[in-house]
């Protein structure tokens, strides 16, 4: 089976960024995203999830050079201020061509 | 002041849920409800409000609603921009921080209201039906002012765009679901309202008592806060309720409201924002933090309405009526 | 044609939900309900269709049931086949997306049952018990007989087995809970529903107009696809349903229904399935693409049945029943 | 035996709830309560029971309640000893498992409790308010004891702190809401409760009817466990509901209770836990299996006792108190 | 601490295919897996979640063959027909004979 | 854009264990962490989700040393009893002082 190496960014953020940030990530490139639903702590101490609304987990694969560009978006609009997290991480999927 | 008035509040089953709830979380308890039975309390109540109030609204002459109405959004909108002010100069907090707590005073909570109304059917005081009317159409100006306001002062261009944030505000669940339903109760006059009243009229106080747990556990959460927020907001969040809804008594007997419509009124300028405001704020204005703006109206003011406040409020309600 | 009747539809509070939910769809409102709400609100939909319909049937002697039975099963049959027909032959559908689009035509949908019912009730008629009893029978077969077309006509082996498929079916949520919550009611007789009844029975109208608040907030989103799937299935969607209803009205007389019965048999034919037909579809014919099927069902036939067809298969039938 | 009484009970839309959702499962149906709802449900029954029971403490004096309460404790704290040396010497099984079935046969099940209620409502048979009471104290103990029996005798130091557990224990969701729901019943008296009951007691049968059904396909998923945990365990499951049941109702009478009261006690001795124990026990027990305390007590006691146990129950305690 | 180099195969789906895929994969050789629910947009646009269902992400661990098989397995049944997507990482576990 | 490599660590265990979990990951050094819900099927079969709660995904990112202690305290205090499982692998974050 011939895979391809890929890069997983994921991101933990405040789900009231979800549209933003998926506008955001399409824009830079991303072909797809997957959303999941979470609760966590970080620096800012646990989040009272139902009134506040949790925290979104959202992964999307894309090239090395969209994670890039999606990581440095990340870095100068929302680390000042959102409650957000974001790794990359190596993959290798099947059908290279439908994420680049 | 009439301790008799407070302590029957206090007995009645939704205060107790509350309590209860507050309790439960002191006591570290695993009880939690699951977020989407919180989700559908809040989807049940502001329809059951919204459709009620436009039943109620179908009933009445138009003509008296517009000097309360327009009142009402003159206060909503004044509330803002006095409480950033405070906010500032007295309790010395910074631009975003002083505009998202304003943003809550000058906003109203769906649940305040919904208690007030249990607490006057409990009273067996009638008020105006369109109160629901209020609720809808206060809670989004304010919110935009303040917001408005950090952003005329604070150009560092980290906030949302003003546009975005009304086009949301305005698009919002509570809006959309407390206005729609009221036209809804409005088209659908007596025999529609008499279809869907099983469900939500009669099992109301009910199911309010089930939220007001939920509220109570959630407030229990922020009460370890209270420290961090410090004496200055924990008092502007008991004095400026009051002094809102001494304000608001006063205009709504102005315009020709009856008592239990000037309650509401009241109670209305005394309560702050738990559902739009937190929500516009996470977004609009980031760099402020929830645990002032939350534990000011989840932990001090929504408490202190539905505990103290109502009873006092009613108490000055009648004197005022009554002389 | 009525238009006084169609209007009046427009003002229950059903409707106006529905129309809501779309509204707030097109204004992009964040008012989402939770899946789990939905879920649940579905499996209360379906129990007190189920537990009333079989505490009805329990009245009534069974003998009147054998005849539309009987046709309900023939025309929810043979709806599938000639749907097939006319979708590849004037629609030029390939074969899966013609069987997936006849599959839900031939099938029924619950929440059109539970509109028609309101209806009735609203206009005080009456009609027969067992009629719950049709809407499990008929959500099946038509679902079986879409996807042994497809399976005849493409040998590419990328279907499930036609069998599985079958066991799916009469296995699946809505057929369980609708089959198995007739046979509580029927046994369970007059006590047994008067137990369950303030739960069931009272609050189902006001939780119908939740769960179509819901339906129009997926509908809404459902719309910007009308453009996609093209003139020739909004026709279907439209066209099918009356000629349906008509067929429906003519054999539901001749099988000896009361008028209301009549209706509902029509309403029944009408109907496009939104459980059990996409579940089936997106497992056996995933060639299919929702696109097509579900915005047919979902974004044309539903609305129209609910606000127009109502009110016309009201008016055809009175008319049927009176000459 | 009287086999009428098991029938009649057997066609209770309750009981014929449970027996669909055992059918679902081992149909292999996709029908599946979202856990949201089944939470929401647990929540509600055990609000709606210590609300009621609080009213109804309310009205009668509280003299009455000592001798059941303290005898409901004795009981309930020796079931788990005798139960954990018969699982150990008869039924061979090692420390950790004997413990946390003994803890489940011990503590109550509040849906055992629930469809009790609805029992004796459908046969009329009046019961002392307070006993939501006894369901609230019984949970806790038999817990404590059984877990100290397994630290006791295994040293192994895998198991949690027994403080630890006790904390856990009172704080519990269960033990906070029947408790807390009590004293705002008892505090909130007639006029509060009457604001709620068109919520939490029309409603109720109709609910707890929906939480068997689920009970149910939670119970069809256990069966297949049936085999493994083999013919004494099964037994067991059987014999000390009837045994603790015959107790229950002897002491019952002892201490005053009248003849609706005393099948309650019955059936509280006789039911198994089934949301507090094994919370307790997945944590301060992990070296014991869920194949066999769970399937003992959901599989085969708690259809034991709402099928075949009430009504036998129900004909000894007539035998008892006609005697 | 010793841990042992896996493969954790991950697996992005319609919920429908749950019994099916689940099935698969231990057919093919997993001791495990765990599903989690998601939603998401790919190259079919954004599922309407509740009418439809939503997403599953499955993540099973296993050994380097296996998850060749179960790539193939998907390559071939899954992705001509359903919305699916799959990837490849490397993982390090504890107790690796847990998990072949 | 610079990153630093750190590792995840995902443990999947029953729901019941969160808070002693959390407790003890914490203590042993970890700055955050995101749980998500799942259900899954390993040695001991099929969780009965409802009655008895569902399993939890819990991750966090933490420097190699964490990594080996909290791996090296879920092998003693949780594995021989408790239904859980842990794994490890690379990630590349941005800010990595945030995480260690
Ligand atoms: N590039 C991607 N990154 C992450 N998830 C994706 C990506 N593309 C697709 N998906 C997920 O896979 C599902 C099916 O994709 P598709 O078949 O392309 O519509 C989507 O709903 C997403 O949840
Ligand atoms: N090979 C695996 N891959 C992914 N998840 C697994 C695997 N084995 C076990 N799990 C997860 O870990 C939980 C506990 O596993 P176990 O203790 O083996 O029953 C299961 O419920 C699964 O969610
Ligand atoms: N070290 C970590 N590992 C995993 N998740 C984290 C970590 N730190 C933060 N998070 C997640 O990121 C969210 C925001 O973190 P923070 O902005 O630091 O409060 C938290 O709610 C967690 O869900
Ligand atoms: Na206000
Ligand atoms: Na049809
Ligand atoms: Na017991």
């Amino acid at each position: 089976m011939r895979t391809f190496p890929l890069k997983l960014v994921t991101i933990i953020a405040d789900e009231a960024l979800e549209r933003k940030l998926v506008a955001d990530i399409k824009r830079l490139g991303a072909k797809g995203y997957t959303v999941g639903k979470a609760h966590g702590e970080g620096a800012k101490g646990e989040r009272i999830s139902e009134w506040e609304g949790e925290n979104l987990r959202l992964e999307t694969i894309v090239s090395e050079s969209v994670a890039e560009k999606i990581l440095t978006h990340l870095a100068s609009e929302y680390f000042p201020n959102y409650t957000i997290i974001a790794y990359l991480s190596d993959v290798a999927v099947l059908r290279g061509d439908k994420f680049v | 002041m009439d301790f008799q008035a407070i302590l029957s509040n206090l007995l009645s089953p939704m205060i107790l849920g509350f309590l209860l709830g507050v309790t439960a979380t002191l006591l570290k308890s695993d009880l939690k409800f699951p977020e989407e039975l919180y989700l559908s309390l809040t989807i049940y109540l502001l329809i059951a409000i919204g459709l009620k109030g436009g039943y109620k609204l179908s009933l009445v002459p138009f003509s008296a609603v517009y000097k309360p109405l327009g009142m009402a959004i003159l206060i909503g909108s004044l509330i803002p921009v006095w409480s950033f002010f405070i906010l500032r100069r007295l309790g010395k907090f910074d631009v975003p921080n002083a505009a998202a707590i304003a943003a809550h005073y000058g906003s109203v909570s769906a649940a305040t209201f919904s208690a007030t109304l249990a607490f006057l059917d409990e009273h067996e005081t009638s008020y105006e039906g369109f109160m629901p009317g209020l609720l809808a159409v206060l809670e989004v100006p304010a919110i935009l002012i303040a917001i408005f306001l950090a952003k005329s002062l604070d150009r560092s261009g980290k906030t949302g765009s003003l546009r975005e944030v009304m086009r949301e505000l305005l698009t919002s669940k509570s809006t959309i679901l407390l206005v729609g339903c009221l036209a809804i109760g409005l088209l659908a006059g007596k025999s529609g309202w008499e279809q869907v009243a099983p469900f939500f009229d009669a099992p109301f106080r009910g199911v309010l008592m089930l939220f007001l747990l939920e509220a109570g556990l959630v407030t229990g959460r922020r009460l370890s806060d209270l420290k961090r927020v410090g004496f200055f907001l924990i008092g502007f969040g008991i004095a400026m309720p009051i002094l809102h809804a001494v304000l608001g008594l006063i205009v709504a007997k102005w315009s020709g409201l009856s008592m239990g419509g000037a309650m509401i009124f009241a109670a209305l300028m005394a309560s702050a924002s738990y559902i739009a405001a937190p929500a516009a704020c996470r977004v609009a204005l980031p760099q402020a933090s929830p645990t002032y703006y939350l534990t000011a109206s989840l932990a001090v003011t929504f408490p202190f309405n539905i505990i103290f406040g109502l009873p006092i409020y009613y108490e000055l309600a009648e004197w005022l009526y009554n002389h």
